[in-house]
């Protein structure tokens, strides 16, 4: 019998790397944005997978809404796209 | 009553089929041509992470692992919005 | 080696991945937003990590005891507490990480209020565009 | 009696929302445009979202478990699923309406376009 959270855990992290890689090399900014929340939803699942519910509530209040919206709102004084 | 250990022959496939669905969602959000395609994607993402809080949570069988879902649940909609505000913003400039 | 084993490695592997791309990412990209992005990023590898350090196969429950103020305030017997310690996860880690998220959001504001002034005064956040807009 | 009339209604109602998550998963991927995808983001957040909220809080009550484990998740899992019904057409609305007016995404076959043609006129 196989141990199901490492197995969705390693599955979630694959991907999350995934995201992290294609959000380095992408020259829209604002894509970039919306490709780190991937990685933001898959660190959040981990951490329900490791057993941490009260590290979860600090990160998904924070993590997961709050640093997105200071990065749009950081944005709109600058340019979208990176040379 | 239906005993605890009668879930061990549904859970396994239930979340399988949900992570299945997380998969092809996030192949759509990493290749979509534009920024509302993607937007919209990573919202049904999301959501699909509120159920699977509920599964895992029944999987382990304690019930602090659900107070996640009401303030995610919160949150879904909030990057909606600040990217349709950036979008009609930095159309008027 | 068992496979429970082999998958451990694999996600500490990928976490440690993460943490370099977010590194590499925060050093040779010239826009400012793209090095706030690649930090926060940084930050959650390193959170994960921690957090898988202190995880075991054999836990069943989060470290926080069943019973306090939902079913009534009673205190354990020592075979009781020996039991629960036995079947939850470390908290040490955990403990700890709640405070760098917090740190974090705060750093994360004031990196944004001064790239979002740089924004206003120059007209661009990218710096290879400032520096040549000096000379 | 009554305990596994409420499982099995709970199981398979939760197995007919993966199935609906799984299928508005593909048409997420096989539709051409962005506004004949809302339809697939739809079934994906009420159908993939809301019924399996309600199946695990009906499946629950049928369980063998104390009566705190019993009405915690049956209570987090019916508040989510209504904070989901209010706020998601909420947000798809607001986000086609302005991949519209930015003219950040263009209906490409289209004939007739009058929301556009207005825009024009008060302008």
């Amino acid at each position: 019998m196989i141990h199901i959270p490492l197995l969705i855990g390693s599955i979630g992290s694959t991907a999350a790397l995934i995201a992290a890689i294609l959000a380095m090399f992408e020259k829209d900014l604002l894509k970039a944005i919306v490709l780190s929340g991937i990685e933001s939803i898959f660190t959040a699942f981990l951490l329900v997978v490791l057993l941490a519910p009260d590290l979860l509530i600090a990160y998904v209040a924070v993590g997961l809404g709050i640093n997105s919206v200071i990065l749009i709102y950081a944005l709109l004084r600058g340019e979208r796209y990176e040379e | 009553m239906v005993s605890l250990a009668e879930l061990n022959y549904v859970l396994p496939a239930a979340i399988s089929i949900f992570t299945l669905a997380m998969v092809i969602y996030t192949y759509r959000v990493m290749k979509g041509p534009t920024v509302p395609d993607m937007v919209l994607a990573l919202d049904a993402l999301t959501v699909d992470l509120i159920v699977l809080f509920m599964l895992i949570t029944l999987y382990y069988g304690t019930p602090y692992l659900a107070i996640g879902a009401i303030p995610l649940s919160a949150w879904v909609f909030i990057l909606d919005i600040f990217v349709a505000k950036y979008l009609l913003e930095a159309k008027k400039k | 080696m068992t496979l429970e084993a082999i998958m451990w490695y694999y996600i500490l592997a990928t976490l440690m991945g993460l943490g370099a791309v977010g590194l590499c990412g925060m050093v040779c990209r010239p826009h400012m937003i793209k090095k706030l992005l690649m930090l926060t990023i940084f930050s959650d590898a390193i959170e994960l990590i921690a957090v898988l350090a202190g995880y075991r196969i054999s836990a069943t429950q989060p470290p926080v005891y069943p019973g306090g103020v939902i079913q009534g305030f009673v205190f354990p017997n020592p075979q009781e507490a020996a039991n629960f310690a036995n079947s939850a996860v470390d908290p040490l880690p955990q403990v700890l990480i709640v405070t760098a998220i917090v740190i974090g959001l705060a750093v994360l504001l004031f990196l944004a209020t001064l790239a979002s002034q740089a924004g206003r005064k120059f007209g661009t956040q990218n710096l290879n565009k400032i520096e040549k807009r000096g000379e | 009696m009554i305990d596994q009339i409420l499982f099995w209604f709970g199981v398979a109602l939760l197995f007919m929302g993966g199935v609906l998550d799984v299928i508005a998963s593909v048409g997420m991927n096989r539709f051409r445009n962005f506004y004949l995808r809302l339809h697939a983001a739809t079934i994906g957040s009420i159908g993939g979202g809301v019924y399996p909220l309600v199946g695990v809080a009906i499946l629950v009550l049928g369980l063998d478990v104390p009566s705190t484990f019993k009405y915690y998740i049956t209570g987090s899992a019916l508040i989510s699923a209504l904070i989901v019904v209010l706020t998601s057409p909420a947000g798809s609305h607001i986000l086609a309406k302005a991949a519209h007016k930015s003219r950040e995404v263009l209906p490409k076959p289209a004939i007739v376009d009058r929301l556009k043609e207005k825009e024009v006129n008060e302008e």
